[in-house]
């Protein structure tokens, strides 16, 4: 089927033509040294000057968003929302958007490459001794001393490693994302686990809500999925049909959804749990009854001022809980984050139950498990990694293979990721951009980018039905690189024996249509097709496969009640007078740097382009003597930052938050050397379920002099009245 | 030859005295003045040649190199920005544009009144016209994004059906300014043709031919000068409106513009003083620099006309002030909240010390020194009042422009204005300004000659008993 | 004496190209802005030069603070992009004719090769939405691959702005005609309008009352028109909700 | 010395010098300013003439035309398809360059011809569709070898044949001299 892709050959050409004299020469006058090179054949739903379109997946972040691509002459010009795609609906995030400067990076890993560790410069190597190489890894080392280490998007790699690792005994891929870290997938899992006796992906209805209570989920900006979110918001919101519904966000820094929410409260970090058992309680109170054992041990008063809330305030929200339908209350991000995080998201939970809204619209169901999926999966929690981080410090893997995954960036300084890689023997990169961890390996052996890729990516929430997006190539690869699968397999077929027989495909669309074809005899789809290359044919075109019911499934509330909830306290690590808050910077998040247009995006909330900034309460810069680009430094237990004040009205005057996203110290020269990166402060502490406890940091400021200015689409004038001379 | 006779009472004045004090009583033979005149171009000491090589070298890096440079790499080596999208290219296009003023108001205006005390320097004045608009003509072509376009703005014949926006003000601006440069110039050349035939007669070589080309074979005849009395009269009440209109139209630019701060209907005479204010001052520094560094110039430029330049510039600071407070006023009282917030930006915001000198420059000095009839005819008192004045005008301009394009209707966007590569364009602009200046003086006599006879000839001492006075004849 | 209606009546335009901008959802996400920047390709400026106000997006997205901490709020996000004016303050200050009104579409036009970089227009704006081509910035290989090749790409000493993606109206247009049948509302839409995750922007025939336009405008009752009441009869409409 | 050399220009025979010397300056520049603006040369002399004698529609190898705004160029596989079946191609030289092009698998580069300006959006399918035929523009390429414009495409051109099209129709008129109908 490559060779299929192959004869397609819609990309042979250099599409030069008008369109690159007009790159060429701007508004000036035509060159007159323009050349046009024809098709050597022309496909034959090609045009010159008439764009194709083609569906494929987004894999700027695990949502599994669908795209069409429009391209021209072979080249990609623009993406759009895939309109079918169940789960966005035809619209996209800036993320989303911004890929082709990804595919287009002037600073991708075109070849590949041999290199000393940590050494920028490299040596280029063919694709059959790069084959080679990673055949005589599979071969010459143990099983068991071999490792995958792969990123949250590409399921299909993710289900081709799990299949060698099945029949050949090396260990099971390990999946990790930043996101799944700041978002607490864990951690939410967990406590659906606990609460309903079943693991899986609990959906919000948003769209059908009338009053949304978040605590900590910045569902607008990077959290689970984004785009669908939104529209749920925009559902909640929608004046037109139906009463304008509230939203109310427990946060202790304003996110973009705080800013959208109806209320903000600010409530003192850590006492998340406290707050929703208290609103429950206050509730069922109000509804009169028999209080429940989970809501009995809750104390409303000291909750109120432990969490400096007013009680009435609680009151008020407990009235809406105890009276109206569609409230629903959502747990995630920097509340679980948090020692006491799986007690938040538990309580949160719970907090459905007094609303009753399980399975009701506007309330908590179970995402649909994609199309070929059998149970939940989810990506490791920090704990898991920090063992995993162990091993390979310990000397227990011998090679290491890394794809999708830039853990020397995301992962928190205090796991010491790449001091572990040294007791690695041989560490082998996919990475399709010269990212931290590919400085750091032996090898980089680079991945398509994902817009000339083929794969799937199962839709693990925000669509009511189960969907399987897929992705297929829009245009021929720019540079010299093979997709991993390939590679696997061809190199699986070099090493022979089991490695042979757990990978016995030609290529990787071989692999593909094996794990598509079982969908043919799934019933409920959107589309259906007898023989395989007709379904094949559908499932590129329609950019995947979901079912057209709503496949939501409702949790098993029955025992909710009678769990004993408790609110320990959060503890916080290391000293200093100030809450530590790292956020997602929503338009970069782990690998949105080396994308220049996302770099000069300003970011919601605070309107900074090109860099990293610590956001202060005024009143606080005020107590320190701080203005406005002051650079300060930032001292936790695990490390030290240096970063430029942003005075921030919407913050705890005893928290300070900064965004994730730059930092980089490789990636390419947009990326490189630009702001800092809030992980390097984060310790390696842990809520029960084994998320990171990154909300759960204390940290100390010290003036450094310095001053750095930040670029800002706001004006400090206009917008703060920053230099424009005492009022009237 | 109807007669007009001033009574000067003499307590103690004798005739001595006068002709100390006023040129035009202290006539010399006509040879001798002449050669004084040609003696004063053809003088010309090591330091005239230092500064001039400073300035070509200045001029060199800082006007056409820079500007080779800002042509090359796009306007954003200048500090220009959103929101303040026009930056000092056209603070310093308005303040050239003011100084080349002074030049015709002096001369065409003082000409009409028949000021006798003008004769000396009306050629001083007019070179700084024309010498003034060049340089404002380099600014606003500095300012264009695609300069090498310019020539859009023209109205000639194409097949494309496109002519110049003839609603906009920038085309009115370029029509009224070319206008502008071609009558100025006319008027600077018309009463240069006799004294280039004086200089013809009394050079040799290549300034023989320089002078003969020039001089149009003006032999002074009968007829000749009647028909250049007739041109000059001509000229010199036509100018008149197009000055004004000039820097009516430059205002417009403005005024009418949606802008808060901007959109005012006092504009146009509030610029047209202003420009006088800033001309004025620029004139008394001319002179004052001609006067001391020039052979013979003492005999010419006398403390009696620092004294009623110094007068004039009073007068037109106290108007300035009045225009001022007038544009204040109205908008202070009368206007949105954007204007409030622009009017407090400019006294309270960041730059608002440039507001406070700008008062103190253009008011406070020159009301405090030029009552006084001593100071005002100290030359070097008035080249700092003209020097300071000249400051402040600048300064009232760039706060018309920059600063008050950093404030709109969307505060969003305010931002500040920081200069970048405008500031060696406008200090290039400043050096090719002197440079063509001195390369005048050298080249076409400063003082016109023919004037200063004719003034001379006309003014005799009297006898009324023992009262001497003096009578001015009607020469016409 | 004119009464404000015949103002309106007098002036030449009703509008043909409409937008309305629901505030209370949007929840400033940027999508909007670079799938402008992609559609149109617009480049980027760096560091320094976007945090001196050279940032070339032709829509941004505002937003203020209301009160203090804690009570302090965040006032609903508000895209601002080019209003394509009916009677544009724009349009008659250009001296070249650059940016003229397009009789056919009812847009203002900004004909780059036309323009000379006076920059008069922009200082004109009251929405202050234009950007200028302060320089040739540098979209290293192979980033130019991306280009849209119905776009003109720019270079320094031009002026640019939001066109309501009118490569997209002529391509819709030229489309319908060619299947003999007239552009159908919903058709096509702008770059920003079909990214906009929570549907906030919505882009359509004003002068259709059937489009999705007007009738979120009737809907939705009295939106804003932003400085409508310098006559310039913008063509976007806001509802801050709530 | 220098005197001298001054002298000895002054005198007619170093006028001549000297105007012959501005003279060869001037011509190098204007040459090599001229050189800025010559096309490269077509890698296959392509003789229209002889295709369109053969009965071949325009269409058929610029399809593009009637479908979209670029009329385009044929692929080298269309060229293929009727050459491999005729014996010259084997033996001409002219057709050297077409036959190496498809052995070696790359593209022939063609220079473009009839070109405008990348601030112009222009569509050929419109044209089309309102009637124009081809060498209206393109000229008659029964009569040419290597194409060659007929005229110069700017502006004016476009415009004289939008005002004649539009005539009195006063609608049609305001689309076809708007500037957003070419420049965006």
């Amino acid at each position: 089927m490559t060779d299929n892709f192959s004869r397609r050959d819609f990309l042979k050409l250099a599409g030069v033509g008008a369109a690159t004299s007009a790159i060429l020469t701007g508004c000036g006058p035509a060159s007159r040294y323009v050349k046009r090179e024809p098709y050597m054949e022309m496909p034959e739903y090609t045009y010159n000057g008439l764009s194709t379109y083609y569906a494929t997946t987004c894999r700027e972040c695990a949502a599994g968003c669908g795209l069409v691509v429009r391209t021209s002459q072979g080249r990609a010009i623009k993406t759009e929302g895939n309109a079918n795609h169940p789960l966005n609906l035809g619209k996209t995030c800036a993320r989303g958007q911004a890929t082709l400067h990804g595919l287009y990076n002037p600073d991708r890993v075109t070849d590949p490459i041999q290199r000393k560790r940590g050494n920028a410069s490299a040596t280029a190597v063919d694709w059959d001794s790069a084959t080679q190489t990673v055949a005589d890894a599979l071969k010459n080392n143990k099983p068991s001393e071999i490792a995958f280490l792969l990123g949250t998007t590409s399921d299909h790699l993710f289900d081709l490693v799990a299949d060698l690792s099945a029949q050949t005994g090396i260990n099971p891929p390990v999946r990790f994302g930043a996101l799944s870290m700041f978002e607490s997938r864990a951690t939410l899992a967990k406590a659906a686990e606990n609460l309903f006796g079943e693991s899986g992906m609990p959906f919000f209805d948003l769209g059908g809500a009338q009053a949304v209570f978040s605590f900590g989920a910045n569902f607008l900006e990077t959290w689970l999925s984004p785009v669908s979110y939104t529209r749920g918001f925009a559902g909640l919101r929608e004046a037109l049909t139906k009463k304008r519904g509230t939203l109310v966000q427990f946060e202790s820094r304003m996110s973009s959804t705080a800013g959208k929410a109806d209320e903000w409260i600010p409530l003192v970090p850590g006492t998340e749990a406290l707050v929703a058992l208290a609103i429950g309680r206050l509730a069922l109170e109000l509804r009169g009854g028999p209080l429940p054992r989970a809501f009995s041990d809750i104390d409303p008063k000291s909750a109120a001022s432990k969490s400096g809330i007013k009680l009435e305030t609680l009151e008020r929200y407990a009235e809406m809980f105890a009276n109206s339908a569609g409230v629903l209350a959502i747990p995630g991000g920097a509340a679980l984050g948090q020692t006491n995080g799986l007690a938040v998201a538990e309580a949160v939970l719970t907090l459905n139950a007094v609303a009753d809204n399980f399975g009701k619209p506007g309330g908590v169901f179970f995402s649909p498990l994609a199309p070929n999926q059998a149970m939940y999966q989810r990506s490791a929690s920090v704990k898991e990694m920090q063992d995993f981080t162990k091993k390979l410090a310990d000397g227990k893997i011998k090679v290491l293979f890394v794809h999708g995954v830039n853990p020397v960036f995301e992962l928190p300084a205090a796991l010491e990721f790449k001091k572990a890689l040294e007791g690695v023997e041989q560490v082998i990169s996919f990475s399709t951009f010269p990212d931290e961890t590919a400085l750091e390996s032996d090898y980089v052996f680079p991945d398509h980018h994902s817009l000339e890729s083929w794969g799937y990516q199962r839709v693990a929430t925000g669509s009511n039905q189960s969907a399987l997006s897929g992705s297929q190539p829009v245009v021929s690869p720019f540079y010299n690189t093979r997709a991993t699968a390939d590679v696997l397999i061809a190199a699986a077929q070099l090493a022979g024996g089991k490695f042979a027989a757990a990978l016995p495909f030609k290529d990787e669309v071989e692999f593909l249509q094996s794990k598509i074809a079982p969908l043919m005899s799934q019933s409920g789809g959107f589309f259906s097709a007898a023989d395989l290359p007709t379904f094949m044919a559908y499932f590129q075109q329609y950019g995947g496969w979901w079912q057209t019911a709503d496949s939501r499934t409702v949790p098993n509330t029955a025992d909710i009640f009678n769990r004993s909830l408790k609110a320990p306290e959060a503890e916080f690590a290391g000293e200093g007078e100030f809450f530590f808050m790292p956020f997602v910077s929503p338009t970069l998040a782990e690998a949105g740097a080396n994308k220049p247009w996302l770099q000069e995006l300003p970011d919601p909330t605070t309107t900074v382009m090109w860099n990293t900034w610590v956001e202060i309460n005024p009143e606080t810069a005020h107590e320190l003597g701080l203005e406005d680009d002051d650079v300060v430094k930032i001292i936790s237990e695990a490390g030290e930052l240096e970063l430029p004040v942003y005075r921030y009205p919407a913050i705890r005057p005893d928290t300070i938050a900064i965004p994730f996203g730059q930092g980089h110290t490789a990636y390419g020269r947009y990326a490189e050397g630009r702001g800092a990166n809030p992980t390097d402060l984060l310790g390696g502490h842990f809520n029960e379920a084994g998320d990171l406890a990154f909300a759960g940091m204390k940290v100390k400021i010290e003036k450094t002099g310095r001053k750095q200015p930040l670029s800002r689409l706001e004006s400090l004038m206009g917008v703060y009245g920053v230099g424009l001379g005492e009022e009237h | 030859m109807a007669e007009n006779t001033n009574i000067v009472h003499t307590h103690h004045n004798t005739e001595a005295h006068f002709r100390e004090k006023h040129l035009m009583l202290d006539p010399l033979p006509r040879g001798q003045m002449n050669d004084m005149v040609m003696e004063s171009m053809h003088t010309t000491s090591w330091k005239f040649w230092v500064v001039f090589a400073i300035l070509s070298v200045i001029v060199a890096y800082s006007l056409f190199y820079s500007w080779g440079v800002m042509i090359a790499e796009g306007l954003g080596v200048a500090g220009v920005n959103r929101p303040s999208y026009w930056g000092i290219f056209l603070v310093n296009t308005v303040f050239w544009i003011g100084i080349s003023h002074a030049g015709t108001f002096i001369s065409a205006i003082l000409r009409v009144f028949k000021a006798e005390f003008r004769r000396p320097f009306t050629r001083a004045a007019e070179l700084m016209t024309t010498f003034g608009l060049v340089q404002a003509g380099f600014s606003v072509f500095m300012h264009m994004g695609r300069v090498w376009l310019a020539y859009w703005l023209m109205p000639y014949a194409n097949q494309r059906m496109l002519w110049p926006n003839l609603h906009s003000p920038l085309t009115w601006d370029l029509l009224a300014i070319t206008t502008y440069l071609l009558s100025s110039t006319m008027y600077l050349f018309l009463p240069l043709i006799p004294d280039l035939a004086m200089a013809r007669d009394r050079s040799t070589g290549w300034r023989k031919t320089f002078y003969k080309t020039l001089a149009l074979g003006f032999r002074g005849t009968e007829g000749e000068w009647a028909h250049l009395r007739n041109a000059m009269n001509i000229f010199a009440f036509a100018i008149i409106p197009v000055m004004f209109s000039v820097h009516t139209i430059v205002s417009w630019d403005f005024a009418a513009a949606t802008r808060p701060g901007w959109n005012s209907s006092i504009f146009g005479p509030y610029f047209v003083i202003g420009a006088l204010h800033s001309g004025m001052g620029a004139v008394i520094m001319v002179l004052a620099v001609v006067r001391a560094t020039m052979k013979n110039m003492k005999y010419f430029i006398r403390p009696e006309h620092f004294d009623a330049i110094g007068k004039l510039m009073l007068i037109i600071s106290m108007a300035w002030a009045y225009f001022f407070f007038n544009d204040y006023m109205v908008q202070w009282y009368g206007g949105d909240k954007w204007t409030h917030q622009l009017l407090h930006f400019h006294e309270a915001g960041p730059m608002g010390w440039m507001w406070f000198a700008m008062l103190f420059f253009n008011i406070a000095v020159p009301w405090a020194v030029l009552w006084n009839q001593k100071w005002r005819s100290t030359p070097w008192i008035v080249f700092i009042v003209g020097f300071f004045i000249n400051i402040g005008m600048w300064f009232e301009r760039y706060i018309i422009v920059p600063i008050s394009l950093s404030i709109n209707r969307m505060p969003f966007t305010w931002r500040l204005y920081e200069p970048g590569i405008e500031i060696p364009l406008g200090i290039g602009t400043l050096a090719f300004f002197i440079l063509l200046y001195m390369g005048a003086s050298k080249l076409v006599p400063l003082i016109p000659v023919w004037e200063v006879e004719e003034g001379q000839m006309a003014h005799e001492f009297k006898k009324f008993g023992r009262e001497t006075v003096v009578s001015v004849s009607e020469l016409e | 004496m004119i009464r404000p209606e015949e103002i309106k009546m007098s002036a030449e335009e009703t509008g043909k190209w409409g937008m309305v901008m629901d505030q209370d959802i949007c929840t400033g996400c940027q999508a909007c802005v670079v799938a402008c920047a992609m559609e149109n390709n617009i480049t980027f400026v760096g560091e320094e030069d976007s945090g001196y106000g050279r940032s070339m997006h032709w829509i941004r997205i505002e937003r203020f603070w209301e009160g203090e901490y804690p009570e302090v709020k965040m006032t609903p996000n508000q895209p601002m992009l080019c209003q394509q004016c009916g009677s544009a303050t724009c349009e008659p200050v250009c001296p070249a004719f650059a940016t003229v009104h397009s009789q056919a579409e009812q847009l203002n036009l900004q004909v780059y090769n036309r323009c000379v970089g006076t920059r008069y227009c922009a200082n004109n704006c009251p929405y202050q939405v234009r950007s200028f081509n302060w320089r040739d910035y540098e979209r290293p290989e192979p980033l130019s691959n991306q280009f849209n090749p119905d776009v003109t790409v720019r270079r320094r000493g031009v002026m640019e702005k939001c066109t309501f993606c009118i490569q997209r109206i002529h391509k819709a247009q030229d489309k319908a005609k060619s299947e003999g049948r007239e552009v159908v509302d919903g058709e096509f839409t702008t770059a920003c309008a079909q990214a906009c995750p929570a549907s906030a922007i919505t882009f359509g025939r004003v002068d259709d009352p059937e489009s999705l336009v007007s009738q979120l405008a009737k809907k939705r009752g009295h939106g804003i028109k932003h400085l409508e009441e310098l006559g310039t009869l913008p063509n976007v409409t806001y509802f801050k909700g709530g | 010395m220098i005197k001298r050399l001054f002298d000895w220009l002054r005198q007619p025979l170093g006028l001549i010098a000297v105007g012959i010397t501005l003279l060869a300056v001037f011509s190098v520049a204007a040459y090599g300013i001229s050189l800025t603006q010559q096309a490269p040369e077509q890698p296959v002399q392509f003789p229209h003439q002889t295709h369109v004698a053969f009965g071949i529609q325009c269409l058929y190898c610029h399809p593009g035309a009637a479908k979209g705004p670029s009329a385009g160029i044929p692929a080298q596989a269309k060229c293929w398809a009727c050459h491999n079946q005729i014996a010259k191609t084997e033996t001409s030289l002219l057709l050297a360059p077409l036959k190496q092009a498809v052995i070696s698998g790359k593209p022939l580069e063609w220079v473009p011809v009839a070109q405008v300006p990348d601030f112009v959006q222009f569509n050929h399918r419109a044209h089309i569709a309102a009637g124009q035929n081809c060498e209206n523009c393109h000229g008659d390429m029964s009569k040419q070898n290597v194409a060659e414009n007929p005229q110069v495409f700017n502006m004016g051109f476009c415009l004289d044949c939008h005002k004649q099209v539009a005539g009195d129709d006063h609608e049609k008129l305001v689309k076809l001299v708007d500037c957003g109908t070419c420049h965006y």
